[in-house]
């Protein structure tokens, strides 16, 4: 049976990615019609959206799991997996299993969790820092303080790509870092709003200040591009998802040797743990329905999500993968899963409309003289109306 | 009597011709500047283009470019570049420009020659919707579409084209039927022919320029198309549009900008050539249409 | 000799009621009813989905809270009065210069309006390339020695909106400049004998006598480049995706963002709403005097 | 006697405009009636009723005794032929002749004997392959009577149809249309402005004035004795010279005085009395005035020449006469210059009075 | 005398066609001249040569004795007026007038003594603040002779200033034109193809055919003498008639003789010895052909009436004589029914002869 998914996994990494998940699919019997669309969730979600509201919907389509495709599962437009998933036996399986929560609604499950995304990345180039005649830093602090060298030598510090959620990704992982686990929790998951008004979160802000003036004079677009920048040595750091790594990986670099990864950016050991999600619309049409369900089955499945996550650069979403074939930063990543040092990531807790305009906020922030002061007070107020 | 006689000698370096060409020559320069960056872009390897100039002819002429474009470049899992589009667009554009032009210009003959009670407050909130942006239309006319029953289908697409192709297209047709003497109408319906017959046998006929811009207009537009072609249509009609956007969004580490190129080039060489084929007709139509107000 | 009775009023004419259908759906359901859909749910709280759930302006007042959206409208406006202005000066001086007999004629033209073909996509990604400080114009004439050259538009956030203005201009004024040209052919050659009869310099006569018969060239030009000012969206993605920051962000981007990305429907669609009614605005005393006002002369 | 075409109380406005107003007009069988009036008086308005491509706001238009008010214009047996041509410039002349024929499904081979009978009549044989881009403005008029002729029509409608033209085909054509008429005898009804056509032209001429007939006579009817000061003015050229003055007795017979100068009403058919003290208007045509020619034993008036326009075959001469200037018309090869004294006399047997307040004949 | 305008040997061709062929033509001080002939003939452009708005390719232009050929328009000393009047439409009539004077830098005061004078010599004073718009045909023409009028030149240049104007108008402009001319006595240049206002207007005519002057003389000369055929078939309305014959000898005498009726030549003028056996063209007017009026002992032809054009004051008839058809003009109150026998008196002293093949006068 003919299935088509949507997604938006175009670059280098996550085409090869999405390749074994076809392989895998097509080996069943059925035939996985790829449709891509590039450009990030951004440009593709209107259009799955539009699709799936519109009566015509596709096979099974990617979204970051959380409160995307909410709306979607309440006006019953999407498939219930939850006999799939007991089958399956996911609740055992899938871990961390905030995954698998974020996929329920109202008991029943409606997503396939394919893998485990950590924004709070700093990659770093250390041709460039050898180049700038500093050793390469272990943590955020350190890697302030080697800025200068690498200004002299006429790198730029900090790549970050002008969009508006790399920004907001940049802005998290220091949050994260700064402000530590439990002001993070305090105010996403409980949601308070005394203390995401508070001296803590302030000083977040006026870290991300300084950072955006280490970031200014990098003028690319995609994220990928920055990333590049650090693997050409270029840029010394980017603040960015373990997904880069992918393309390290497609570059031929080695971790450690030619780039080194800080999970938590080196100060806290911890990761907020999103990720990517399918979901499989309602076809009416039970040859369809059985295909979508035996894709849903595939992709939890151990050995496609090996496969997939090796060339993706993410982390699987089951707790008993092996994964002896990954890499430096991939175990290192592996190791903070293990301990359980995790958060949800922001969009599984808040909705797009709070995590567009923090989105909003942080571009104009990143770019502009916004006084930290002034972006924290809109930064509560965005998160109050979603609250 | 003596004095000057004849003509005036003219210098063709007067100071006017200088000032004049220079200025044509230096715009020209200004107009021409993309394109010849897109082409020589397309021609060069990468080595060369990371090397510097963009402005620079290639050193070594590739068209490997091209043919990465034409026919292998990746969209997620699909190698064949805008090849697999080129004969969705054709297929998207022939029915939406037939269809949206015919339409439009029956529109403009009827508001013109068999007016009837409103018929003018149509036209108005018409030209009304010319400014209401694509962004605003898109989700009623999901809903729409869907409950129409054609949503995802071609003739979907086609339908959509033509309503945002109508407001403008019906102006240029209303301005145009308006200046064709009305006597010819008259003489016509005396000769017994009826609204079709008078449509298809008198004024069709007569109506080359108006339909030439109107041609090109649309042409240009559906082709160009990225939003509607994707929204309202599965990926097995995507336009070549989709393919040029996705190999020009979609980065593998390096932007590959000759690839980039070539598939901008080949995306705009439909209406390039519809251009180029019809400049003279257009300006001729566009006096016809579109300035009497 | 017998009177007749007058036929039903509805039936005359029944060819050309049903061939402008179409033209009365597009009108009636898609621009009125859409816009009124659109009104509508602007006054919901409805995110992905169109729900009928009333909140009154709340939508409204979150949108003039909102600093991407003045921006917005800031570099609208910006955009769309340096837009039509230059659109019309360039198109119009270019077309003065091509009414001078001059020769090759036909290839000036062609190449002053080759761009319209080219969409926005392509349009915003070769002048973002042009524009690119590290490869295009700037290092390109910093490389010829001049080393503290600064022509950066696209990554300066106070200048962006003039990067996404000159490759806007590229693109639209070799089609005003057809519209203008076909307006000068139109004029009466007498007109030009009188005025150089009078001893009326070349550049007086354009300014007091010609653009003011152009009346009716100028406004279909106008109409057409505001309809495509009110639109800008595609260039400004292409170009800067609304970068550097939000300092390129265009209202009908604003829209589409709320809409799709933000999921929050009913936020765009009091956008859209604002912008509608911008529009209506502007063309309602316009279309007033245009229409009212002609219909006193016949 | 049958009437080929009857028009009851036709009304026309558009909005609020009233363009016609209660018109009543009857037109005899095998009759060409010239229908003459100043631009925008409703001429082409009354035609467009006529032919079927306007509707009457109110009113009855019969053709050949049928009611046609509301009828198709292809169903009113009646053909029309406009300023413009209005030739359908993509086709060749055999087309466009034959185009109503074949919309009308006729047989292929009535269709060629009409159109070869048409062009024959019409000397445009050698023309029929080509397109009326490649014709002359006279050669295209005659197609456009053609395009009539084929569907063998009962009533003819002309809208100024020669006014495109030049003057001398004009005269051409002019002579061409009434030996049409001739051969034919089919009804015409012939729109113009121009008041050559229309006295050459008519059985009757119907002078409009604001959508209102202002009189309806043959055309010497017309010419020498107008119902009104309007007709008497719009019809002549130049003028006739029209002067105000009032009737006053002397001697037992009524004269006309103006400015003091009395003239003898001697030779006038009033249609009814004449009353001293009357305001009127008396009209002379240029050419019924004499100049030095005092025969007859007309009175003899001064004037003085006041400019000459010399015009080949004729003379103008503008002349200063009792405070008013006259325009009279003598002999080509007579010829004076300004400031000449001369003395006119005056032809009472063909000139008009008028009522100053009515500006009705009297 | 002095000579206004000069033009020697004047060429021009546009591209591979030339237009004016190697034209002479003197102009005296205060002459009104008109250019009469028909559509194409080269009128506008000798106009646009004069008033340097056309380059010549090759020849001379004087005005008022010095040559101008590479001069700018507005430093010749001439304004210009155009049948599409080519106002300023934007404008008030005011300041259509004044514009020209501004850009020159006049005094204000001196502007407004010259548009108040303008204004006054043309009675559009109560229209100077409305725009081109706002004003009829007529006033329009006025305003665009005032535009001339204000610039104090000593040469009006007219391209067909009438033309768009109907009948009634043109015959009134037509007489203004005149008046101002009596009053200004500048040089006027008067391009037309309407033979009415040449031959009403002129001084002298110069009537053109494919660029070249045929004939270049006063309205009574070209109407009575025309020097060649063209000229002849070219003035008057109707044409004048044209019998193609052979000058035959008989009894001592040269007679014309056609289609073996012949015609005695008693009365004309010729210009050179009539000799027999030549291949000639007799050209009579219309006005001088007599009908049934045999006084003054003129020779009797037989005619039939074919068709009768009343005309008002004239009454036409189209006759049948000796294989020719012939227009003849009477008065208006003579009528005749097609087929009725009528004699025909021929004036030779006013007819025309020509040779077949030169087509020049004899
Ligand atoms: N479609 C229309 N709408 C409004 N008014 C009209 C329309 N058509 C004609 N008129 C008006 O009706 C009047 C009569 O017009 P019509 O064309 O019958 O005049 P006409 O006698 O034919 O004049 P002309 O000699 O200029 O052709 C005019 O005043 C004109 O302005
Ligand atoms: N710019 C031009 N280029 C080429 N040929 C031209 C041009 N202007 C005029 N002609 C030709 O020159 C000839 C004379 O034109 P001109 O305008 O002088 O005629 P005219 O006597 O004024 O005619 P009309 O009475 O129609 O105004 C015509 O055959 C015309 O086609
Ligand atoms: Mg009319
Ligand atoms: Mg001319």
């Amino acid at each position: 049976t003919e299935l088509e998914v949507t997604h938006w996994w175009t670059s280098g990494g996550e085409a090869a990615a999405v390749a074994e998940l076809a392989k895998a699919f097509d080996a069943t019997g059925n035939k996985w019609v790829d449709g891509a669309i590039a450009g990030g969730g951004g440009t593709a979600r209107p259009i799955m959206i539009s699709r799936i509201t519109g009566g015509d919907p596709m096979g099974a389509t990617q979204f970051n799991h959380g409160q995307q495709a909410l709306e979607l599962v309440e006006a019953g437009l999407m498939l219930d997996l939850t006999d799939v998933a007991e089958a399956e036996g996911w609740k055992e399986k899938i871990f961390p299993p905030s995954l698998l929560e974020a996929c329920t609604v109202d008991g029943r499950i409606y997503c396939a969790p394919v893998n485990i995304h950590s924004p709070e990345w700093l990659w770093l180039s250390n041709q460039a820092f050898a180049d700038a005649g500093v050793p390469v830093p272990t943590n955020w602090d350190e890697f302030v303080a080697a800025a200068p060298a690498l200004e002299k030598a006429g790198k730029i510090p900090l790549a970050l790509g002008n969009q508006p959620w790399q920004s907001n990704l940049a802005f998290g992982a220091m949050t994260v870092a700064v402000a530590g686990m439990d002001v993070w929790k305090k105010v996403n998951i409980e949601k308070d709003m005394d203390a995401a008004a508070g001296p803590e979160m302030a000083k977040v802000f006026a870290a991300a200040a300084d950072a955006r003036k280490l970031a200014a004079k990098s003028t690319v677009q995609d994220w990928n591009q920055a990333t590049n920048l650090v693997i050409t040595g270029q840029a010394g750091g980017q603040l960015m998802g373990d997904w880069a790594q992918g393309e390290f990986a497609v570059a031929g670099k080695v971790a450690g040797q030619d780039y080194t990864c800080l999970p938590g950016l080196g100060v806290n050991e911890y990761l907020s743990t999103g990720g990517d999600a399918f979901y499989f619309p309602k076809l009416n049409d039970p040859e369809k329905e059985k295909a979508q369900k035996e894709l849903a089955a595939l992709m939890v499945s151990k050995e496609v999500q090996v496969a997939f996550n090796l060339k993706k650069g993410s982390l699987p979403i089951r707790g008993d993968v092996d994964l002896s074939a990954a890499n430096d930063c991939m175990k290192k990543g592996l190791k903070i899963l293990a301990d359980g040092n995790l958060v949800p990531t922001g969009d599984m807790v808040w909705s797009p409309d709070v995590v567009k305009q923090n989105e909003d906020l942080m571009v104009e922030f990143w770019k502009s003289d916004m006084s930290p002061e002034e972006a924290h007070k809109k930064w509560v107020e965005n998160l109050k109306s979603g609250a | 009597m003596t004095g000057p006689r004849g003509a005036k000698p003219k210098r063709i370096l007067s100071r006017r011709n200088i000032i004049l060409y220079g200025i044509l020559a230096l715009v020209s320069l200004y107009y021409l500047l993309p394109l010849w960056v897109m082409v020589v872009t397309s021609l060069k390897g990468m080595p060369e283009i990371r090397l510097g100039n963009i402005f620079a002819p290639p050193v070594e002429i590739t068209f490997e470019p091209w043919v990465k474009a034409w026919a292998t470049a990746c969209t997620g899992l699909n190698c064949d570049g805008l090849s697999r589009g080129f004969w969705n667009s054709v297929q998207i554009l022939v029915p939406s420009v037939v269809l949206s032009i015919l339409i439009a210009s029956i529109n403009g003959y009827a508001l013109v020659n068999w007016k009837f009670k409103g018929s003018e407050v149509f036209f108005t909130i018409l030209i009304f919707g010319a400014f209401i942006p694509y962004q605003v239309m898109l989700y009623p006319l999901v809903i729409l579409l869907r409950e129409m029953g054609l949503y995802g289908s071609l003739s979907g697409l086609v339908i959509v084209h033509t309503i945002f192709g109508m407001p403008i297209l019906t102006l240029l047709f209303r301005n145009y039927f308006v200046s064709l003497p009305e006597e010819l109408f008259k003489a016509a319906r005396i000769d017994g022919a009826g609204f079709w017959q008078i449509y298809f046998r008198i004024m069709l006929p007569m109506s080359l320029p108006i339909f030439v811009v109107a041609i090109i207009l649309q042409v240009t537009g559906i082709w160009n198309d990225f939003l509607f072609g994707v929204v309202y249509t599965r990926p097995e009609h995507y336009p070549m549009t989709v393919q040029l956007n996705n190999i020009v969004n979609s980065v593998q580490g390096v932007k590959e900008y000759n690839v980039n190129m070539a598939a901008t080039l080949l995306t705009g060489a439909v209406p390039l050539i519809v251009y180029f084929l019809s400049g003279r007709l257009f300006v001729r139509g566009i006096a016809a249409g579109a300035v009497k107000g | 000799m017998s009177r007749v009775k007058r036929p039903n009023r509805l039936f005359r004419n029944l060819n050309g009621k049903i061939a402008a259908l179409p033209m009365i759906f597009t009108a009636l359901v898609v621009f009125v009813g859409g816009t009124l859909w659109t009104v509508l749910y602007s006054f919901t709280n409805s995110k992905l989905l169109p729900r009928t759930n009333f909140v009154g302006f709340d939508q409204y007042e979150r949108l003039w809270r909102t600093s991407r959206w003045l921006v917005s409208i800031e570099n609208i406006m910006i955009y769309g009065v340096l837009s039509l202005v230059f659109t019309i000066v360039i198109g119009f001086l270019l077309a003065v210069l091509l009414d001078q007999k001059i020769r090759y004629e036909d290839a000036f033209r062609t190449i002053l309006l080759y761009p319209f073909a080219l969409s926005f996509i392509v349009t915003g990604l070769v002048w973002q390339w042009i524009l690119n400080p590290d490869f295009g114009i700037q290092s390109i004439v910093r490389s010829l020695g001049w080393t503290s050259f600064e022509f950066n538009p696209l990554y300066d956030p106070d200048i962006v909106i003039y990067g996404i203005l000159i490759a806007g201009l590229w693109q639209g004024t070799g089609f005003v400049m057809c519209i203008m040209l076909a307006g000068l052919r139109g004029i009466d050659e007498d007109i030009w004998k009188a005025s150089r009869v009078d001893g009326i310099p070349k550049w007086r006569t354009y300014i007091f006598i010609i653009i003011p018969m152009m009346r009716p060239v100028f406004i279909t030009a106008l109409v057409l480049i505001a309809a495509g000012i009110v639109k800008l969206y595609d260039l400004v993605v292409a170009q800067t995706s609304g970068g550097p920051g939000n300092a390129s962000e265009v209202p009908a981007k604003y829209v589409y963002d709320y809409m799709f990305q933000a999921q929050n429907l009913a936020q765009g669609f009091a956008a859209s709403t604002m912008m509608l009614l911008t529009v209506l605005i502007v063309l309602i005393p316009w279309a007033y005097l245009e229409f009212g006002g002609r219909r006193k002369h016949g | 006697m049958q009437h080929s075409v009857s028009i009851k109380d036709l009304s026309l406005s558009f909005g609020a405009v009233s363009v016609l107003k209660n018109l009543n007009l009857d037109i005899v069988d095998g009759e060409f009636l010239v229908l003459l009036g100043s631009s925008g008086c409703g001429k082409s308005t009354l035609l467009n009723c006529i032919a079927g491509l306007l509707e009457p706001t109110d009113g009855q238009i019969f053709i050949k005794d049928r009611n046609v008010t509301w009828e198709e214009p292809k169903d009113r047996g009646i053909g029309m032929v406009f300023q413009s041509y209005a030739l359908y410039p993509q086709m060749t002349v055999e087309k466009n002749l034959s185009f109503g024929l074949q919309v009308a499904r006729m047989p292929r081979a009535e269709i060629d004997k009409r159109v070869a009978r048409a062009a024959e009549i019409l000397q445009i044989g050698p023309l029929l392959k080509r397109k009326p881009a490649e014709l002359s403005g006279g050669q295209r008029q005659r197609v456009a009577i053609g395009r009539a002729l084929v569907r063998d029509v009962d009533v003819f409608l002309f809208d100024e149809p020669l006014s495109n033209l030049d003057a001398k085909l004009r005269s051409e054509l002019r002579v061409e249309i009434k030996r049409l008429h001739h051969n034919l005898k089919n009804t015409m009804i012939y729109v113009t402005h121009d008041q050559i056509e229309a006295l050459t032209l008519a059985d009757r001429i119907a002078i409009m004035k604001s959508g209102v007939i202002q009189q309806l006579a043959d055309p010497n009817t017309i010419y020498n004795r107008p119902n009104n000061l309007f007709v008497a003015g719009f019809i002549g050229s130049p003028s006739m010279n029209f002067l105000r003055g009032e009737l006053v007795e002397q001697d037992g017979k009524i004269l006309f005085v103006t400015h003091g100068v009395p003239f003898s009403l001697d030779g006038y058919e009033a249609g009814e009395p004449l009353v001293a003290g009357r305001k009127v208007v008396l009209g002379v045509r240029p050419e019924h005035i004499k100049v030095d020619d005092m025969s007859a034993g007309r009175e003899a008036h001064d004037a003085v020449v006041d400019i000459e326009e010399p015009m080949g075959a004729d003379n103008l001469l503008w002349l200063k006469h009792a405070g008013h200037t006259l325009s009279v018309r003598i002999g080509g090869t007579r010829r004076y210059n300004p400031g000449s004294q001369v003395k006119l006399g005056f032809d009472m047997s063909v000139a008009s009075l008028f009522d100053q307040s009515t500006e009705e004949r009297i």
